[in-house]
This record gives C-alpha cells, structure tokens and sequence, in this order.
C-alpha cells in the first residue's frame, strides 16, 4: 500500500508495526508515553500497548540504556528514545564500554538487539544542546552501528529494520525534517538497512550526504543543474557501516566529491569518507575530496545557525572550488 | 488556555477559606498559609520587617509580570521558546533572597526568579530564549552562573565551586538549584555524595513542581524527595515552596549551616509549574485541568498579597504601585526584545577558546570571505 | 608479605576469645560470632542443616585454595593480574548460595565464590586475568553474567533484567555486586532509583570491604552505606560479610522479598579486603598491618570451622578430605592455566557484531593475509 | 639543568613545579593520595602539598570533572587523573556538555582551565578498559584540546604547559611507555605545546605519530634505513588543534604519507590527518594517505593485543604500501 506521510508519521507507524510483530519489543525514554515524546514519535503507543511496552523512564540516560542492556539479556529488544541529541552523553559510558562491547565479551553468547533512537542535527530555532549531529562519536566506536533515514520511507522501514537487528544501533532522526512528506509502499521494503543509494544521477561532481542534508544536497543539484553542472547525489543512509562501494562507482566516474553533514568538520565523518575514498579512488580524483560541514565550534545560538550550517550555497560552493583543482 | 490567561485569573483573587493544605505532610514547613495567614514553625523563626515583606510582594509580582511577557513574546514569534516559572514564584524568590551577596547561585533553565533576585537584566535572560546568546549576563559579576541545560550538570558545579570556597576560607555558600526529575540523574546524586564527603557548604535547591515535562514526580522517586538526603547523611527538608516567607527562612538556615562549616542540606520546594512545560509544551496531554485548579488555590503571590492586605502592611495605593512598576517592566522588557540586535556571525568563532587556535581563525577567515563574496548580491 | 603467605596464617587457626566484635554495630545481623558461636537473630532465621553447613564449609575453603593458586599464578606470570577475594570469601558464598538456580546474578570483577556458587569452571575465570578472553562462561546458561570492570555498570543491567523478570511474570530476582567505592558512581544511584521506581526485583549486594583499592570507605559516605536506601525508598540492612551464615540469611530474605513483588533491598555485607586489591596493588602504602591483624581475627573461614568443630557438626577428617579436594582443584587449575591456548588471532574480527560488516570481514581478510604473508620467516 | 628521567617521573616533577608555581593548582583523582596513583605519577605530592591539594576523591568520574568545573569557576586550575582511558565514559557528559562549552556559552567570562590527564593505550598486558586511545572523542569536540606526549621532556613541560593554559586540555599519558628514560633540561622548554615536530629527518615517506606510536615510528624508521629506505618522523605532540604545517612541507618533499595510532582506524586521528593533507598537499602527493591503526573492533584481550597494535612491521608494511603507489 502506498501512503503519503511524513518522517515522523512514518516513524510512528514504523514503530507500531514493529511492536505489533515482535511482543519483546518495549520503548523506553522520557515523556514518551501519554506525551507522546516532545516530537510525537510515540504518539498513542501507550495507549494501545500500554505501560509495560511503552516505558516513561525516570529522567536519567545512562539509567535508560544500562536497564535497556539487562533487558536485552532477557529476551527484550529495547528501542530507546534519547530526547535530543545533545542528551545522550550521560548515556555515553553505558553506550561505549557496555552496549558496543558486550557481543565481544561474550564472545556472542550475548546479544544486544537495542535501537537507540536520537532526534538530531540543528535548523529548529532551539536552545543549547538541542542541535548537535553526534554521529561522529559513535561511528568511531566498534560494536555499534549507526544509520541516519532522510525520508519517510527509510523511516517507516529503517525503523523495523533496526528493531529486527541482532546489533546495537544508533538510528539518527532528522529532526528538523519530521514533518516532511513522501511516499511511504508499505509493503516493500526500499532497501537493506546497511546500504547506501544514489537518489539523482550525476556526471561532474558527487555529492554525499546523510539524514537532513539530503534535502540540502539535492536542492543543490537541482541549483546546479541550472548553471549546467550535473551532480550526483548520493544518501549514505548507514553512516557505520559506511557502504561505499556505490561512491567508489561514481567518484571513479566524476573524479570529484564533496561530502556535507551538520557535524563539525574536524573528525567528523568526512574525514573518513574522504580518507576512503582518496585510498581506493587515487588515481580516479581530479581534485580532493572537500568537506562542507559545521564549524569547529559548539552549536551557536539560534540566530547564528543559518550561518553555522551547510546549505545549499555552501555546497555549491564547495562544488565550484572542487571543479576548480 | 494559554499561560498567560491562567495568570491574570490566578494573581488577583484573594484566596478564601477552603483553599486546601497540602494533603498528609506533617513535614511540610509553611510560615504562611493558603489564607495567608502567618504561622510559626518551632525550627525556622523568620525575622522580617514589613519593608522586607513589601519587598518580597515586588518581587513575586514583577517576576511574574516578566514571565508573562516573556510569554506573550514566545506566542508572537519574538522568542525561539520561553520556560515559564509561573507557580513558582515564591520558591525562586525566597531561595534568591536568602543568599548573601557572596554567595554563588547555580541555576536550571528555569530561575528567572531567582536571576531577579540577582540583579540580572531580564533582557539578558531573554536573550538566551530569542536565540541572541547562552544567556547575557556576567556570571561573575551578578554570582549567578549561566543556566545549565543538561538536566543537573550543574549541581556538581555547585558543589565543586564551594570546595574551592572552603579552599579559600571564603565564609560563603552556594546554592544549586534543580527539580524533581533532576534528582534522577547520576550526577546530582554524585553532587550530593561529594558534599557530603567534603562537608562543602552547597545547599540542595530542589522545586518539586510534581513534573519533569509530563512525567509526575511518582516516576522518580517513591518517596518525599527531601528523604533523599538523609541516605547521603545530611540533613534535607521540605518546605512549602508557595510560601515565600517559609522558603526564605529554610534556605537562609541551610545557607548559614553551609557557611559555618556544617555541610550541605537539600531542600525540597514543594510546588507547582502552573504553566506548561515550556510553550513548546501541550500539558493537557498528561494531567487534568481539576489538578491546576486545586493548586490555583494555593497560588503563592496571592497568599502574600491576602497576609499583607490583612495585616495592614500594604495597602491599595502599595499594590496599584506595584502593578505600575510591573506595566513599566514590561514595556521595557517587550521593547528591548524586538529591539535587540541579532549577533554577528563572528562571534561563532571567538569564543571557543581563550586561546584561538590556528585552525578556528582560518575557518573564521574563511567564513568572513565567504559571507563577503556575497555582498552586493542581494544575499 | 605476599597474599599468598598471609592466607596460609588466616586459614588455620581457630580464633580464641579477644576476637574484637565491630564496634559499635548495633545494626549488623550476625548469626556466628567471630569464635564461632550460633546466635540467633529476630528478623533472620536460618534453618540449615549439617549437610548445608559442611557444604558452605567445602565452598569457603575451595574458593580460598583457587584464589591462593590464581595469585601465585600470577606472581609466577601465568595471569596478567588477579583481583584476589581474600577475606570475603563468606560475603560470596553467602550471597551465592542464596540464589535459585533461575535467579540472575550481576558480579563486579572480585566475585569468584560467587561464580564458584553457580558452577562457573575457575578455569573460565582465569582466562580473563590471564588475557585469553574477557571470561570464558557463558552467562546465560550459568546464569551469572561476565565480570563487568567498569565501576557499577552492572548494576543497571542487573535492575533492566529484573525488569525483563517482571515483564514475564517469572518468580526469580537478579542479585547485582557491587564495591563500597562503587556507590559513588552515579550509574550506581540510578540503578537503586530505577529499582525502587519499578519496584524491581532487585537486590543490591554491596561488600563493603573499606577500600576502594587505596580509598577508605569514608571519602564514599559519612554514614553507613545500607543507610543510602531508605533515602530512594526500599530497606538497607548491614550484615557481617564475614559471617556465611548471616549473609546467607539475609541475602534469602532479601531475594524472596523481591520475587514476592516487595521490589529491591540493598545489602550492605560489613567485610575486609585481606590482600591486595589486585596483584598490581600495594596495600603498605596506605593502611597499617594492625589493621589487617584485627581483621584477620574475624576470619571467615576460621570462624565457620570454629563452630562446625565445637557442635561437632564436621571432623579432623571431614576437613582433611576438603584440604584434598583443594589441592586437586589447585592442581587442576594451575595445569588449566599454563595448558591454556592462545586464542586465534581472528578471535578479535569474529564476535564484534552478530551480523558482521564488510568492511570488518575486509579487515579480516587483510589481517590473515598479512600474518599469512610472515609464514616460513621465522615471525 | 639536564637530568635522565622516566617519563611517569617527569610527569611527577612537572606537576610538582606547578603545583609550586601556583598556588591554586589542585590535583584531583582516584588513589592519588597516599598512593600516588595507580602508576605512582602523583607520588609524594599529597604528603607536601596536603590534602586540599592533592585530592582522594569518591569513586565518581562525573564527579571529578563537575566537581573540577566548579572549581576553576572559582579560581582555581583542577588537574584531574582518569585512573584509565576506559575510565574517562561516566565524565563524558562534563567535558562535551560543559567542560567544553563554558567558555563559549559564557562569551569567554568563565575560563575553563582543567587539564584532564590520561594515562592512554595498550602494550601492558591488562584487562578491558585499560588500554584504549580515546583521543578522536574529544578532537572533534569543539572547545577541548588534546595533546599526546612522546618523551620525558616533553612529559615534564607539557604538563606545566597545559596547566599554564587557559583552555581545557585532555593532556594523554602514553602509559606503557612510562618507564622509559630520557634526557630533561629542566631550565628551557623544548617548544610550544601545540607544535608538532620532526623527529628524524628523511626523503622517502613521512611517517606521523604521536604520544606512544612515535617510538614504533622511530624503530620503523630505523629499520627502513637499513634497507635503504628514508622515512621522515614527525611527533604530531598535539592532536587538536593539530599543527600539520611541518606536516603539509615534509609531504610535499616525500610526496607519501603514513599516519600511526593505535586508536581504531575509522575516524581516528589518520582519517582527519589525511584529508587535511590530501586537500592541502593534493598535487603532492604520490600515493593516498595511509593509516595504520587499531581495527575497527574493541580492543581485545591481552593475549591478542600484540596482533592489535600497530607495530614496527606494519609500518613498514604500509610503508612498502605507499611507495607502491
Ligand atoms: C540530560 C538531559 N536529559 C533530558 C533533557 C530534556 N529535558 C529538559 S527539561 C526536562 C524535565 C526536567 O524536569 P525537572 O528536573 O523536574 O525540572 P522542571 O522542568 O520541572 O523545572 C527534560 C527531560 C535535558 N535537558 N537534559
Ligand atoms: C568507572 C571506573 N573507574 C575507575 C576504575 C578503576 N578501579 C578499578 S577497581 C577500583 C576500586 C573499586 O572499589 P570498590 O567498588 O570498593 O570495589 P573493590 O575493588 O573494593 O571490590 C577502581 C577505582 C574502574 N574500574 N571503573
Ligand atoms: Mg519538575
Ligand atoms: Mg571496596
């Protein structure tokens, strides 16, 4: 069936359809019960499924993912909601030491099935910490996996995806994105979880991005097809695993690539794919791999984050200077 | 119903009879009640003169009057969000007026009464919520820290600062002020084990006002939060956090205990947020109207108002001044909002490090050429 | 002197009178004096046979020789460290012995009588001190999770599966180990939160053994650490940790308790860490022989031979078959250890996920291809 | 003066001078008292320096460096000792939410000078936890710096360098390399501490490393001479900001370039080193940037952690790699 929704219907649904399959599915977060989450993700799950599966937690992270480890050694597959990004540090000890590792220290006898949901990335007006793109920290660190959707189909289906996952999984919501609509086919799937994708085909520049700067890096192809340059846009949609091999295709093609993310620069996940794709692509590159991304600074306040993030002028221009090697 | 309607219904009547206690709360210290009516209470004599009472009136309506505005500005696009403290008035102001000049104040998000009591320009509080800055003022200068978003960070600053102040043989204390939910958090736990350890003269602020955004306080602790303390091993209190005078003299013992080397004390407000979460906030989705009723009754700048009236401390003439003050504050609050200037972009970059690294002024560089390849463009 | 001479001095010699009681302690649930003496206690009744009296005997002794054997491994670099029980080998057996086979126990990286008590192979736990693996049982079946080194964690794992137990109607608890030093953490606090919250069948296991390596109990706590409970709302009780059979007692009230839905009870096991705290440590440095030779007065094991000899419950022979048997599992684990394997090189690719990725599995690749490519030089 | 010390004793006379040089220098840590740390660095201090200065603290990381950020507000320069790298999680949310941020959310009214001392990476046969190299968590996270020492000089005035600084600095103590000894000049410092530095010249390939890689980057370097093979060495010494000027020359000279670490490679520190110097020195270069790192998996038990490491072999082996190209 196909239906238009939004990303945060999508996950909504996506969420309902996966506690429907599987009864060892719970969530667990702040206010996600009879509030629905701040961002409504949540909305009426409660209700239907309810307080046992549809956890109102104390207010305390490394509390919500340490019982989500001891429920996943019941049985249980925990879909944690962290409520912004810049919460999910006083979680960050229970995700790196015990989440990430304890399928190797367990040689496997152990399974962490646990999806930790994090509404991310800045653009909404908001306050401190409300804006940040963490990725980063957990792409770096072994045991987890991280996807970011940037459509309401890959949320309605990343969602269940990640919920059926043997792994622990860092799912990246585009938060500023939510309420954007598309086509959702409720009966197929778009794709494996783990897979990256060309969205708009392209021949002299390739163009990567994930979550919300999808939307930023097609609005730039659509700009700079205008001016006759055709770029190829690429949704990583798994930020770890990174899935590659569909860029290596293409920057052997274009000889060219930029990626954009909201995170800052410096150690960011351009500098990976950058890395990458300059090792197995050399002798392919025409110019560097560039990086457009956030400053190298905390996330400004609100009235300076047009300013701090990438958009479509930004890629364009990062587009310009990588034609110009 | 908006905040800011439940307000102007709330401020003006003077409570009747009938207003209820507080259900079963022996514990509960209260100096004045719902009625108004001034008690004692064997451990905290307050010592007030009708100056001060006045003074305090100001406070809680002005704070208030603030807050509505503020609110009235986040409805009309003018703030990115606005915390409301509604409800809280008297719990902020009587923990603010406690505090002696040197001592140090760690507020959440949500200490506009307290800020008040410092002396910071509510524009500077404004600020943060318009998205101009993380908050205007001189923490240094006003002895009241930034505001700390992550839910209880700041109460091992709290409690780190007043170790440095016993370091300093410093006769003064800090006051970390947190709410119900934050009291779930590790680190305010590990706060309360680090005073205890060290004796730091830090005191617990904690406003139970029943919710941390929709989950009621039920969810974070199966007791009176103020018990919390005696299994760290010092004292914690409840108090009635819509009784100002009850506040005051509770927070100025615990203060005085802190700087005469006794180690800390947590103090339980218990409260309401009359308001919503932030106005972000729909609270109607988690509790019933009938309960915001009830706890209208116990409205905290009425009840000051009914005692002074009744007493003869203040009379009409007092209150219309008030009310003329609040109506100046306003204004001047509304116009220095939509007057304030956005920041320049720079300013991204210049204030990450005391030092700048070479890398951040190349990108601040960078930025500057680049937002200047655009002038003239109509960009 | 090294662990291994001080236990040869501890085991033996049956304690005369002078034994010092703890001071001061009112509060401790003891139910074999320090000489050996059956006391009864109100709350605590414990009805165990001779068959059961001699058995925790054999454990007490057994868990001793293998951790006397696993330190001389390690003075002889077979294991890269070993974090000796010596000393708490009552508040172990105790606590284990309480458990129902369906029961889950959550230990620290100390609790070898506990894995000994849930038929965990010495050899399992060995090979994590010796580098081969970070502890070769499998948790599931013996329903005892691996050993968690990061302080406290484990604690909120223990309370998230006891929250599983709740969700599928099972009669079983889970039982979480943890330090004095470890109710500082933060993690710690969250877990007694989250179970008094969700009234999980939980129950909290601290062996208060007064170090935290070099870091006495006070800089944890100015009051007695079971008092830390009743301030998030469920009991705390201190109990001897060198008495087996108080643990034992206690630790079975407790556990039922939370199987009945009466939700999570802390423990707060009174004992002493006799050696180092690992073979790394040197105790000298920070704490005075007098005080381990008080200690060594309430030696655990001494203290249940003391009673089993006087109420002619166990003989010169029963004893001598139990030194047998230590010497055999001794035997067996020091030839366990040096016929130990290395592990595979490949070992590190092959369980980092259930489902590996690709660039992972090429890692893989490059790795074997690597080594492969040093094969016939002499590498 | 020139003195032979140890690193870990270097370490113990910097921070004795000063803590004598000021007054308000407070050193804060687990079993640093009486015991000197777990690795003996602090040794001595608490008897002269008392208590208030030389602090035992409860068992709480979150506590040490919330505790340290209140402290500085008030004057104060906190040196805290995370007892292990895998130790530093539970204090995470300090140092990114606050230790970080202060000073920008503050406009530069509060300073945040905290040196945050870590003794970090593995070779010393330990359990989990003990031997990781968290240093790509806090490069890409605005507001810290980090720096890695390589040599008892170093070790000795970069410690006084860091605590002189107003910035907060995540100052890694390459442990298993504690023992080894070097000559100090105590009266003149061997340069700035966010420089880096070359530390053997050469022609062929330049070989970057920091805090324990660079004497495996040395031995490499040695053994590659004797095949004939020059390889430059360039001690990074600060990790962020990075200082790759010395770096961009010596490339643009060998035309190739290695990165060590023992950090897992996907976003450690070679993915950001290569993309800078990929987008600097692109013309340059010969070969992509290669990295030699940890792999992308916890790190392993003692008994495997010789295969882990990147050692002398596998420079070379990346090296061979390189010129290759
Ligand atoms: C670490 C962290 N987690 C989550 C949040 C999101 N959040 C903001 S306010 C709030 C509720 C706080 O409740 P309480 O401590 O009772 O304070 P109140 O808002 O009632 O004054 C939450 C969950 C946060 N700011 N920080
Ligand atoms: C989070 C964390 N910080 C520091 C350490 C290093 N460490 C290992 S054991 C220990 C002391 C633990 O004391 P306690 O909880 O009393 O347990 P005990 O060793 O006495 O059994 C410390 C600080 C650790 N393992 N984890
Ligand atoms: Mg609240
Ligand atoms: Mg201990």
């Amino acid at each position: 069936m196909a239906e238009t929704l939004t990303i945060g219907k999508a996950l909504n649904l996506g969420l309902r359809k996966a506690m429907e399959d599987d009864a060892k599915v719970v969530l667990m977060g702040e206010d996600i019960g009879k509030l629905g989450g701040v961002f409504r993700i949540t909305d009426g799950l409660q209700k239907d499924f309810g307080e046992a599966r549809v956890v109102d937690t104390p207010l305390a992270e490394a509390g919500i993912l340490g019982t989500a480890v001891g429920l996943a050694m019941r049985g249980y597959r925990p879909v944690c909601e962290i409520q912004f990004d810049g919460f999910v540090f006083p979680a960050y000890n229970q995700i790196v030491t015990q989440v990430a590792k304890i399928h190797a220290r367990s040689k496997g006898r152990l399974q962490m099935p646990i999806v930790i949901r994090i509404p991310f990335g800045g653009g909404i007006g908001a306050v401190e910490h409300h804006s940040e793109s963490p990725e980063a920290y957990f792409a770096h660190t072994a045991g987890l996996k991280v996807v970011a959707v940037s459509t309401p189909a890959d949320a309605y289906w990343g969602i269940q995806q990640a919920i059926a996952a043997p792994d622990p999984i860092v799912f990246l919501e585009p938060k500023r994105r939510y309420w954007e609509k598309g086509a959702v086919d409720t009966d197929t799937a778009p794709g494996p979880l783990f897979g990256s994708r060309v969205v708009r085909g392209g021949d002299d520049v390739t163009v990567l991005a994930y979550g919300p700067m999808v939307k930023t890096a097609l609005q730039a192809a659509e700009a700079a097809a205008e001016e006759g340059r055709s770029l190829e846009v690429i949704d990583l949609r798994t930020v770890s695993p990174l899935d590659l091999d569909p860029v290596f295709d293409s920057v052997r093609r274009t000889g060219r690539c930029v990626v954009v993310h909201e995170a800052p620069v410096t150690l960011g996940l351009g500098a990976e794919i950058a890395a990458r794709v300059t090792e197995t692509c050399f002798h392919s590159l025409e110019a560097p791999v560039l990086r457009v991304g956030g400053y190298d600074t905390p996330y400004p306040p609100s009235k300076l984050e047009e300013e701090y993030l990438p958009d479509l002028d930004r890629v364009l221009d990062a587009v310009d200077r990588s034609l110009g090697f | 119903m908006t905040a800011l309607q439940q307000t102007t219904e709330v401020v003006d009547p003077v409570p009747g009879a009938g207003a209820p206690h507080l259900p079963g709360q022996p514990e509960l210290v209260q100096l004045l009640t719902p009625e108004g009516e001034r008690v004692e209470h064997p451990d905290y004599a307050l010592d007030v003169s009708d100056d001060e009472l006045r003074g305090l009136y100001r406070d809680l309506a002005l704070v208030r009057r603030w807050d509505v505005e503020a609110t009235a500005l986040q409805r009309q696009g003018e703030l990115g969000i606005w915390a409301s403290l509604l409800g809280q008035e008297a719990a902020q102001v009587g923990a603010g007026r406690a505090l002696a000049p040197d001592d140090m104040a760690f507020p959440t998000y949500r200490e506009h009464g307290v800020a008040w009591t410092r002396g910071v320009d509510p524009l500077h509080v404004i600020s943060l919520f318009r998205g101009v800055d993380q908050g205007g003022w001189d923490p240094v200068a006003t002895h009241f820290n930034l505001y700390t978003v992550v839910i209880g960070a700041q109460t091992l600053h709290a409690t780190g600062y007043a170790m440095g102040l016993q370091r300093d043989g410093a006769e003064s204390a800090t006051l970390a002020f947190l709410g119900d939910g934050a009291t779930s958090q590790g680190e305010v736990n590990e706060a309360m084990i680090w005073a205890a350890t060290f004796a730091a003269p830090v005191v617990f602020f904690c406003q139970n006002n029943q919710y941390a955004i929709s989950v009621p306080i039920e969810r974070q602790s199966r007791v009176p939060l103020y018990q919390r303390a005696a299994g760290f091993g010092f004292p914690g209190v409840r108090v009635d956090g819509n009784d100002v005078l009850a506040v005051l003299a509770v927070t100025r013992a615990a203060l005085a205990a802190a700087r005469e080397g006794s180690g800390p004390t947590f103090i339980e407000a218990f409260t309401y947020r009359m308001g919503a979460h932030t106005t972000s906030d729909d609270p109607t989705r988690y509790r019933l109207a009938s309960e915001l009723e009830e706890w209208k009754l116990r409205d905290p700048i009425a009840r000051l108002k009914a005692h002074l009236s009744r007493a003869g401390i203040a009379d009409a003439d007092f209150f219309a001044s008030v009310d003329a003050e609040g109506d100046e504050l306003a204004a001047r609050i509304r116009q220095g909002t939509v007057e304030m200037p956005d920041p320049a972009g720079t300013e991204i970059f210049d204030h990450v490090y005391a030092e700048q690294t070479p890398e951040l002024a190349r990108q601040r560089e960078e930025f500057v050429a680049y937002h200047a390849s655009f002038e003239g463009e109509g960009h």
